[in-house]
């Protein structure tokens, strides 16, 4: 929660693919609506603020990378808005859609597929710095400038000397390297919204804790607002100011990222928290309670998102309030909410039990 | 051998690793990648013990040779990866012991999924997209047991399937049809097919997220309460290792640097990559701690400087380190079931002051 | 079932444009029948004899392009592809009967033989990579590149008429009256030992390569290793696993040289004198013998059409991947 | 980069290479280097190869060396045209096709589908007889408008597949325009296919303007290997016994051929990192007693150095 | 019925004799009408329906024998013909062959007009039951041998046939010796009849075999799988005869059809008549032979372009004797007397313009192409460029020829039984039209009035002096004014082997051209016996 107003905002936000065997993902407007759809995100809600990360945790297929593109206007979305500094900022045309690139820029979830083989790396960046800078007395960046400007790149993701790997193709890159190669190349738009979709998914401990220093770092010096999305939790909780549950393309619950890991409202963040590996809870506390959670099985299909709360399937604590009803965001406390039915004033509420001083751990967010 | 047989050991207690009975042993593998003249050298004499129901964690960051290694010692390595020496000593259920890399093709296949059964870095690849799950569980079981009638085989694959949670009717399955966590729960069921000594697992579970990871990894330890095999897990992420894992080794740069017992990595590191590893997570739970990480890059496997290879990134770097090769060994202390290979704990330092390695 | 539905709009669509071309080639062709037969004749015909020549085919009155289109597929559709020019005045769907299945057998069987030899040969190949089975790929890279007449005329000096070994022409002994009967039988697989022999030598070497190619690289893959993880005897994973997968792209291109067959031969059809559908539309465009040269371009592009078909159901056949069409 | 010319230590390539090296420097310098005039008949009729003419002379006394020499050219011509045709046309409806998607993909590839499935060898056999002077160039050019079709098809398949990977929407995001995304992203990355395309197209060139020319669709008085054997053929030479005029035409085609498939071989081998060690080191293998194979890793121990 | 590849079973005591075509695979049509059918394409037509006389082809001034007609009259301005039929003949379903019979086929002609492939202007057929009188609104003097080839049909078949142009003759009836045995794609079997109005056949079984091409043919012939047939083999003496020198043969009987260089006489350099002579006179004609056509073709000697021996009788008597010679001197001294001069070595016309010209004919066509080539070579000894442009067949055909678009090409013309067909092709004014406009003939729009009155003369003349009058004009024109350059003589030749049976037509015994494909066939054929015996 801040007192500002966020740089980027969605407003429920939807995505509905087309399904089937031919191209999934291609538009087709043909007057009526496709005959059948997967949901992969619908009515999600997020704020982006400067100097502020947001992390978006989920199982996989969530829908995140998918609210990460419909935030970078990469996909059209299906309804909802997004809002550019409060403005409705639905692009059309490729001009706009440059301009708006410009200022929001995505880092993808695979380093090692989001750089092309074919090119160095001083062609990638080149290209990004001469779309997105302009040199003082106007025209490209060309010559000295465009030197320097690549060295001052390459230098703030922490990949120094320049020259070293400044001709080198992505296959002769470690994972890390390539992956700052992908932040470098997105920072050189100057954007004011960075959108990071699993930077650190595939690499190695020591290697993710480099860059989310480095994302860090950058949020607190340029002060860019990010979005970091990840499936790990306890990542979210070391990086990011505030967290956002995701599940089968809907908001689960939505806090300061402390309190959320550590206070789970939403069953769903509860498993998802408890099944994380934590070698400090050697006894087994996690896995006893998935066990206790008796929550096997899968998430549920997108095509037909089960009526009603799309966890109900899985949750422990459901009701048929739970399977027929889809639950609102319920603010549970300040700059907290959870979409379950546990937190409504209804009669017919499931007892979700309520997690000790929710309340309390509520205020530390902005640290 | 059949089911219910096995069923009668559950009582096998994990506890078993306590006395060592070595079920695998690898002993000096060395493995290039290239056939040319000047190939990479990924593991250069690397040793390891498999006790008789353990589950061995292997550790490490990408890129270390963990996968060459699990390859390697099963002689599964694709080209261009070479074995250029050492031996892989396994114990077969029968008691004999025999060396997997000297093993003539036709043994070698015979010894395969009976006595180590291998489970790939991605299931989505592993399983033959154009057949049916239950010929692929079946042909496995027929190759090794000639004699067994079909409906018998299908019998056990059915049988399989449950065991790992699916339900016998997606034996009709093909593998597209099956999600990713359950193709990997049917590479699983096929590596038990047989009942196998060795289980070695190359990151099962990376793919997957958080929740399906506990399931599976929970299915397989049960399965291994009831069916006594061992297993080599490997994967780099540490905190499930120290969950799961009753011994841990530690790799970098091709090398094993540290193998100790799980909880002891984990609260008392003795190598400073561990120390580094363990320090790079962000724990989940209690306090918030300030994170180290571990600063520069990995090698380039292919042009090694002399001495110790995490010497450039080490923050107790000495002379030696940048000459001399550390070797795998007890340390100072001779902490029992601990090997580091480190001149910091090698015996000419013993009386010099340990630097505090833990750095949480 | 929209899959289906598409499928059955391309086919109607690419057969409806290959009738249509079928239909305008030949009437930009400069020339007329007439001509082109009073041509062929070089003056054995009385040059008196092209004014009747051209009542006889019709060729007197004017229609416009238009009306002859719709006049077309008019017959088209009675499934009347009229009477052929130069054998005058037989209908040309006979021609095509009479030619038909003589490629058909031939060549079909010849490109079957063929994918089977070169599918098991590029397994091998490719299972053995590195070894002395790589010697000889230069051998099957040269034989894919021979001209296929070049070949044919070689074989026929050297094995019929320097050895006497085959006949060097003909479908059958021209003394004998096509009947049942192990006799013709017996020479209509007699004299088509030599023609089924070159197509098969050249065209086996890119069923070779190709499967070699596709096998190298399915080798590979992850489920190969794990069915030797597995332990399974070389065989069933040579087989079972690699070239089973390893075929699956062959399959296509083989449905699609299947239905090049009708088309495709026409060389060995001149070479060895064997009656067939090639044959018979080269001399059709030779002699501007339009309604056979379309009857037969006809059949040609409906036989690849069918063979597209077919591909497609085997391609699903083989590939359980792409028979169902959710997930 | 080094990678960039390691295909030429590849044994494979080298052969093709010389060869079509060979054929090239014939081509360019054909008429000048050939001994005699391809059309000048002289005494020597239909005689056997000799010091005078190395592979003898046809039924007019013509020296076959000089028209297979001077023929070089034609075939060349027509394999680099119409596989340079094709290869255009291909790649400008395949990746099209691919990168736009929609209507516009639905119709080029039904396109791209109808000329895969009309017949290709009557179809140029139906244009060729129709054109009023089908000389070499034209025919290349037939072949190339008919030849287009399966590279478009691989070519689109693997646009398809490009389009949707991360570094063609990272270069989206990072604001490229479309055509830079086509030209700079998505082509490099399939030259491999290309290049196999084309190789192929050559090579079905080559083929059918030899055929086209033997069985007399084409002008035969343009001089290309094809003429030849039409020559040798109109004139009996196997019957003659004159196995030196139909013989060296159709081995320098194969030949040809054969050189373009092992470049594309040494290609493949280098472009696809699954085959490229082994590929590049076959020699090496060969002499370490290695025999790599999926399945049984090799164990060798060998003293380190 | 049987028999190997080489013939060399039988049916009724004698060896089948095997006849090839080049002609490709066949389609069931027995009709002796429709051009294409596979009776007329293989030749088997011939041995089933006979002619109404037989002409020696070999030897066009001879008089005709009769055949089916014992008698063709004609009176005096050749508009009308008697025909009286054999007695004795009976079609092969044992009906007997009547004038009616006669009456009726050629009425079929003149009924329908697809049939008339001679386009005889049919006036009135008439029979009185023992001869038949056929009218012709023109004079058909040159046009006698057409009458008699016309083959004859069974009215008790035909007049129920509802279309004779599209009938195909399932069951074909005739009165010639043979009978349609079997008939397959491949080939045809005619067998041998034993009540044919000549006597039985000496061959009992004949096998026409269809092969696609040329080559397959020659192959067939070579080795003796056929024994018969006729196709253009390249060096014949070695590729054919030598292998086996005893029996194998080729014997080509000129007729009176020749090639001739059609020179364009409306453009330059050919609208001058100079020029065409000049070029006329240093042609080598027997090096043509030898080089273009494997001395198959005999080379042209009498200046009037008449193939000798066929047309000794026509040549008149100013130019009996006359030969054609080389003669680059006097060609050279014409040109200069015409006021050409040279500018080096190349020629210079009056104008002051080069001597080009470009000699066209269909690419592939071997021994023309040849033949220009070394026409090219004679050109230039004159100082004129020739180029020779191979050019598309169909274009050729379509559109160079008929509008005569070239400056010069070969084409053959019309055999006949006078010069008249071969004269009026050349430079029958008669058949001129603009350039452009498609010609039938003269396609080098030649026009001399003396000459197309001649021509027309000596159709329609009633009496020989009148037409011996009209050739002697005719072929001074031709000589003096070279509207186009003969080259040499198109014979009709065969390949037969001797092996099985004797009596062929040869050099020696020219009784008629050799081919198995025309009226000629029943002839040899019924002249053929057994070889040893
Ligand atoms: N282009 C597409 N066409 C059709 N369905 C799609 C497309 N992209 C994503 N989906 C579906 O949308 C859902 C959400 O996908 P998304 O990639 O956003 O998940 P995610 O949370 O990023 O998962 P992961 O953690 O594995 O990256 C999934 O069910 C996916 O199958
Ligand atoms: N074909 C190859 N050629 C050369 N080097 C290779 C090849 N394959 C792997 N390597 C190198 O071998 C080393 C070990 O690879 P390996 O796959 O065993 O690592 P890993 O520890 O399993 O990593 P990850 O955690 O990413 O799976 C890596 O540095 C890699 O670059
Ligand atoms: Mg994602
Ligand atoms: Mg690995």
């Amino acid at each position: 929660m801040s007192t500002s107003s966020p740089v980027l905002a969605a407003r429920g936000l939807t995505k509905h693919f087309r399904a089937g065997h031919f191209r999934a993902g291609g538009r087709r407007v043909n007057g009526r609506p496709p005959a059948r759809a997967i949901h992969a995100v619908d009515g999600v809600d997020l704020e982006l603020h400067r100097g502020q990360v947001l992390a978006v945790v989920g199982e996989s297929g969530s829908g995140k990378s998918t609210v990460a593109r419909l935030l970078a206007q990469l996909i059209p979305f299906t309804g909802g808005q997004v809002l550019l500094d409060g403005v409705d900022a639905r692009v059309r045309g490729r001009r706009a859609f440059r301009a708006y690139a410009q200022r929001v820029q995505m880092i993808f979830q695979d380093p090692f597929a989001s750089l092309n083989p074919v090119h160095p790396v001083r062609y990638t960046l080149t290209r990004a710095l001469r779309l997105h800078r302009r040199h003082p007395t106007g025209g490209t960046l060309r010559g000295a400038e465009l030197e320097a400007a690549l060295t001052e790149l390459l230098e703030r993701v922490h990949l120094t000397p320049a020259e070293r790997y400044v001709d080198s193709y992505p296959h002769e890159l470690s994972g890390g390297q390539r992956q700052r190669i992908a932040i470098a190349r997105a920072l050189a738009a100057d954007p004011e919204v960075l959108l990071a979709d699993e930077p650190v998914s595939m690499l190695d401990v020591s290697i993710r804790l480099g860059i989310l220093n480095l994302l860090a770092d950058l949020r607190d010096r340029l002060g860019i607002a990010i979005l970091y999305i990840t499936h790990d939790i306890a990542s979210a909780r070391y990086f990011a100011d505030r967290t956002t549950v995701l599940y089968a393309g809907q908001v689960m619950e939505t806090g300061d990222s402390e309190s959320v890991t550590q206070e789970p409202l939403h069953p769903y963040t509860r498993l998802l928290v408890a099944s994380a590996p934590d070698p400090d809870d050697l006894a087994g506390a996690g896995a006893a309670a998935v066990r206790d959670q008796g929550t096997g099985g899968e998430p549920p299909s997108l095509v037909d998102p089960p009526p009603g709360c799309r966890f109900a399937p899985r949750c422990p604590y459901a009701r048929d309030l739970c399977r027929s009803e889809t639950p609102a965001l319920i603010e549970v406390a300040p700059g907290r909410s959870a979409a379950c039915w546990g937190y409504s004033d209804r009669d017919d509420r499931p007892d979700v039990g309520v997690p000790t001083g929710s309340a309390t751990s509520a205020g530390e967010a902005a640290a | 051998m059949n089911p219910t047989e096995t069923s009668t050991q559950t009582s096998t207690p994990s506890s078993a690793a306590a006395q060592p009975d070595p079920v695998l042993e690898i002993r000096n593998l060395s493995v290039d990648y290239g056939f040319g003249d000047d190939p990479t050298h990924v593991l250069r004499e690397v040793s390891l013990t498999l006790n008789r129901g353990e589950v061995l964690g292997l550790a490490g960051e990408s890129g270390c040779g963990k996968s060459t290694l699990a390859y390697a010692a099963t002689r599964l390595l694709p080209p261009p990866g070479l074995i250029t020496g050492g031996e892989v000593w396994l114990t077969g259920r029968d008691g004999k012991r025999a060396d997997l890399l000297s093993l003539s093709d036709a043994e070698l296949r015979a010894a395969r999924w009976r006595d180590i059964a291998i489970v790939f870095q991605g299931a989505m690849s592993s399983l033959n997209p154009v057949y049916r799950v239950e010929k692929q569980l079946i042909d496995g079981i027929l190759a090794h047991r000639p004699r067994m009638r079909r409906a018998e085989a299908t019998e056990r694959a059915a049988e399989l399937l449950r065991l790992v949670g699916i339900s016998a009717d997606r034996l009709r399955s093909y593998p597209h049809q099956l999600s990713g966590g359950m193709r990997q729960r049917v590479m699983i069921a096929m590596a038990l097919a047989l009942e196998p000594q060795v289980l070695i697992m190359d990151e099962p579970t990376t793919a997957l997220d958080v929740v399906m990871q506990r399931q599976i990894l929970e299915q397989v330890m049960e399965l291994r309460e009831r069916l006594g095999f061992s297993v080599v897990l490997i994967t780099h992420d540490v905190s499930l290792l120290v969950e799961v894992a009753d011994r841990i080794a530690v790799m970098y740069a091709g090398e094993i640097v540290e193998t100790a017992v799980a909880r002891d990595v984990y609260a008392k590191p003795r190598h400073p990559y561990s120390a580094g590893l363990l320090g790079s997570f962000p724990p989940l739970h209690g306090p918030r701690r300030e994170l180290t990480g571990i600063p520069g890059a990995p090698p380039d496997l292919s042009k090694r400087p002399p001495g110790c290879p995490f010497a450039p990134r080490c923050a107790h770097v000495m002379d030696v380190c940048r000459t001399e090769l550390p070797l795998l060994g007890p340390t100072a202390q001779d902490e029992p079931g601990r090997q580091v290979a480190c001149h910091l704990h090698s015996q000419e330092l013993v009386g010099g002051e340990l630097p505090d390695l833990v750095a949480r | 079932m929209r899959f289906v539905l598409r499928r059955v709009v391309f086919y109607a669509l690419t057969a409806w444009a290959a009738i249509t071309i079928n239909f305008f080639i030949p009437r930009m062709l400069p020339g007329d029948p007439v001509t082109a037969l009073m041509g062929r004749m070089q003056g054995r015909i009385d040059s008196q004899a092209e004014q009747s020549l051209r009542v006889l085919f019709g060729l007197d009155q004017d229609l416009g392009l238009w009306e002859q289109y719709v006049e077309y597929w008019r017959m088209l559709l009675r499934g009347d592809l009229g009477l052929s020019f130069t054998h005058f005045p037989t209908p040309v769907a006979d021609i095509v009967n009479q030619s038909l299945p003589w490629t058909v057998g031939l060549v079909g069987v010849a490109t079957v033989i063929a994918f089977v030899i070169g599918t098991l040969a590029g397994s091998i190949l490719g299972w053995r990579r590195g070894t002395w089975a790589d010697g000889l790929l230069p051998l099957a890279t040269f034989f894919q590149a021979v001209p296929y007449f070049w070949l044919g005329l070689i074989t026929i000096a050297v094995l019929s008429v320097n050895l006497g070994w085959f006949p060097s022409s003909g479908s059958y002994d021209r003394g004998l009256v096509p009947a049942f009967t192990g006799e013709f039988i017996g020479s209509v697989i007699y004299y088509g030992f030599l023609p089924a022999l070159t197509v098969v030598v050249s065209s086996v070497a890119g069923w070779v390569l190709g499967m070699r190619n596709m096998m190298v690289t399915v080798s590979s893959e992850d489920y190969v290793t794990v069915a030797h993880a597995k332990g399974l005897p070389e065989r069933q994973v040579m087989l079972g696993y690699a070239a089973r997968n390893a075929v699956l792209p062959q399959v296509s291109s083989f449905a699609l040289s299947l239905g090049f067959v009708v088309g495709g031969t026409l060389i060995m059809e001149m070479v060895f004198s064997y009656q067939g559908i090639g044959y018979t539309l080269y001399q059709a465009v030779s002699t501007h013998d339009y309604p056979l040269m379309q009857g037969c371009f006809l059949v040609i592009t409906l036989a690849v059409l069918v063979a597209n078909m077919v591909a497609d159901l085997a391609y699903a056949l083989l590939d359980p991947r792409t028979r169902t069409e959710d997930r | 980069m080094n990678n960039r010319l390691m295909f030429l230590r590849n044994g494979k390539v080298i052969t093709g290479l010389v060869i079509l090296a060979f054929f090239t420097v014939l081509a360019l310098l054909g008429p000048w280097i050939a001994p005699y005039d391809p059309n000048q008949v002289s005494d020597a009729l239909l005689s056997p190869p000799s010091a005078a003419h190395w592979l003898g002379t046809d039924h007019t006394g013509r020296d076959i060396l000089s028209q297979i020499v001077v023929g070089t050219r034609g075939v060349l011509v027509v394999g680099l045209v119409a596989g340079v045709s094709a290869t255009v046309v291909g790649v400008l409806v395949g990746v099209t096709a691919g990168f736009v998607g929609g209507v516009g993909d639905e119709s080029l590839s039904a396109l791209s589908n109808m000329f895969l499935v009309i017949p290709q060898l009557p179809l140029i056999i139906l244009i060729a007889a129709q054109l009023p002077s089908a000389g070499g160039l034209t025919v290349a050019l037939v072949i190339g408008a008919t030849g287009w079709a399966w590279g478009a098809r691989v070519l689109r398949a693997q646009t398809l597949s490009l389009r949707k990977r991360d570094f063609v929407e990272a270069a989206r995001a990072n604001g490229e325009r479309t055509w830079r995304l086509v030209l700079a992203e998505v082509l490099p990355n399939l030259t491999a296919v290309i290049a196999s395309g084309f190789v192929g197209t050559v090579l079905f060139a080559v083929l059918s303007q030899v055929t086209l020319s033997f069985i007399g669709i084409t002008p035969v008085s343009e001089w290309n290997w094809g003429t030849i054997l039409f020559w040798a053929q109109n004139n009996l030479a196997l019957q003659r016994g004159a196995w030196w005029w139909f013989v060296p035409a159709g081995a320098c085609i194969a030949l040809l051929g054969m050189a373009l498939t092992l470049v594309n071989f040494g290609i493949d081998e280098i472009v696809n990192p699954r085959l490229r060690s082994t590929g590049l080191h076959a020699r090496s293998l060969r002499r370490r007693g290695i025999r790599p194979r999926v399945g049984f890793t090799p164990v060798v121990r060998e003293v380190r150095t | 019925s049987g028999g190997g590849g080489g013939g060399t079973t039988e049916a009724g005591g004698g060896e089948t004799l095997t006849v090839g075509m080049p002609n490709g695979v066949q389609t069931e049509n027995h009709s002796p009408f429709a051009t294409g059918s596979s009776a007329l394409s293989l030749g088997y037509a011939f041995t089933i329906y006979e002619p109404l006389m037989m002409r020696n082809q070999a030897r066009p001034s001879e008089e005709p024998a009769p055949w089916l007609a014992d008698s063709v009259e004609w009176n005096e301005d050749y508009t009308e013909a008697v025909i009286t039929p054999r007695e004795g003949v009976t079609w092969s379903d044992g009906e007997e062959f009547t004038a009616d019979d006669v009456a009726f086929s050629i009425q079929l002609r003149k009924d329908f007009e697809a049939l008339n492939t001679g386009a005889l202007p049919y006036d009135t057929v008439e029979t009185d039951g023992t001869a038949v009188t056929v009218t012709f609104t023109a004079g058909q003097f040159v046009n006698q041998s057409k009458l008699y080839d016309l083959v004859m049909v069974p009215e008790h078949i035909w007049a129920d046939v509802e279309d004779p142009t599209t009938d195909t003759n399932p069951d074909p009836v005739g009165t010639g010796p043979y009978t349609l045995e079997s008939w397959t794609p491949q080939a045809a079997t005619v067998v041998a009849r034993t009540d044919y109005w000549g006597g039985e056949p000496a061959v009992p079984e004949i096998r026409y075999s269809s092969y696609n091409d040329n080559n397959a043919l020659t192959t067939a012939l070579t080795t003796g799988e056929a024994q018969w047939g006729w196709t253009f083999i390249a060096d014949f003496e070695n590729v054919y005869i030598a292998q086996d020198p005893e029996h194998y043969n080729q014997y080509a009987a000129g007729g009176l059809g020749i090639d001739v260089l059609y020179l364009n006489n409306e453009t330059k350099p050919f609208d001058d008549k100079a020029f065409r002579q000049a070029l006329n006179m240093v042609i080598d004609r027997q090096e043509l032979v030898d080089v273009a056509t494997s001395g198959v073709n005999p080379a042209l000697t009498s200046v009037t372009g008449l193939p000798l021996p066929a047309g000794e009788e026509f040549v008149t008597a100013e130019h009996a004797g006359h030969e054609y010679e080389v003669d680059v001197e006097g060609a050279r001294a014409l040109l200069e007397d015409a006021g050409y001069t040279w500018e080096g070595e190349k020629l210079v016309d009056p104008d002051g313009e080069e001597v080009t010209f470009e000699l066209v004919n269909p690419a592939g066509w071997n021994d023309y192409l040849t033949a220009l080539d070394l026409i090219k070579n004679s050109a230039a000894e004159l100082g004129a460029t020739a180029t020779v442009n191979p050019v598309n067949q169909d274009g050729w055909f379509a559109d160079i020829i008929p509008g005569g678009d070239f400056q010069a090409t070969l084409h053959w013309t019309d055999g006949g039984a006078t010069p008249w067909d071969m004269y009026s092709d050349i430079m029958d004014g008669a058949h001129y039209v603009k350039a452009g406009e498609p010609a039938t003939w003269n396609f080098g729009r030649f026009r001399h009035d003396d000459a197309t009155a001649a021509l027309a003369d000596y159709a329609a003349a009633s009496d020989e002096a009148a037409r011996t009058e009209a050739l002697a004009t005719i072929q001074d024109v031709f000589v003096e004014e070279v509207p186009g350059i003969a080259i040499w003589t198109r014979p009709a030749t065969a390949q037969y082997s001797t092996q099985n049976y004797v009596g062929w037509p040869s050099e020696e015994d020219p009784y008629n051209q050799p081919q198995p494909t025309g009226v000629q066939a029943a002839q040899i054929l019924m002249n053929l016996e057994p070889a040893d015996g």
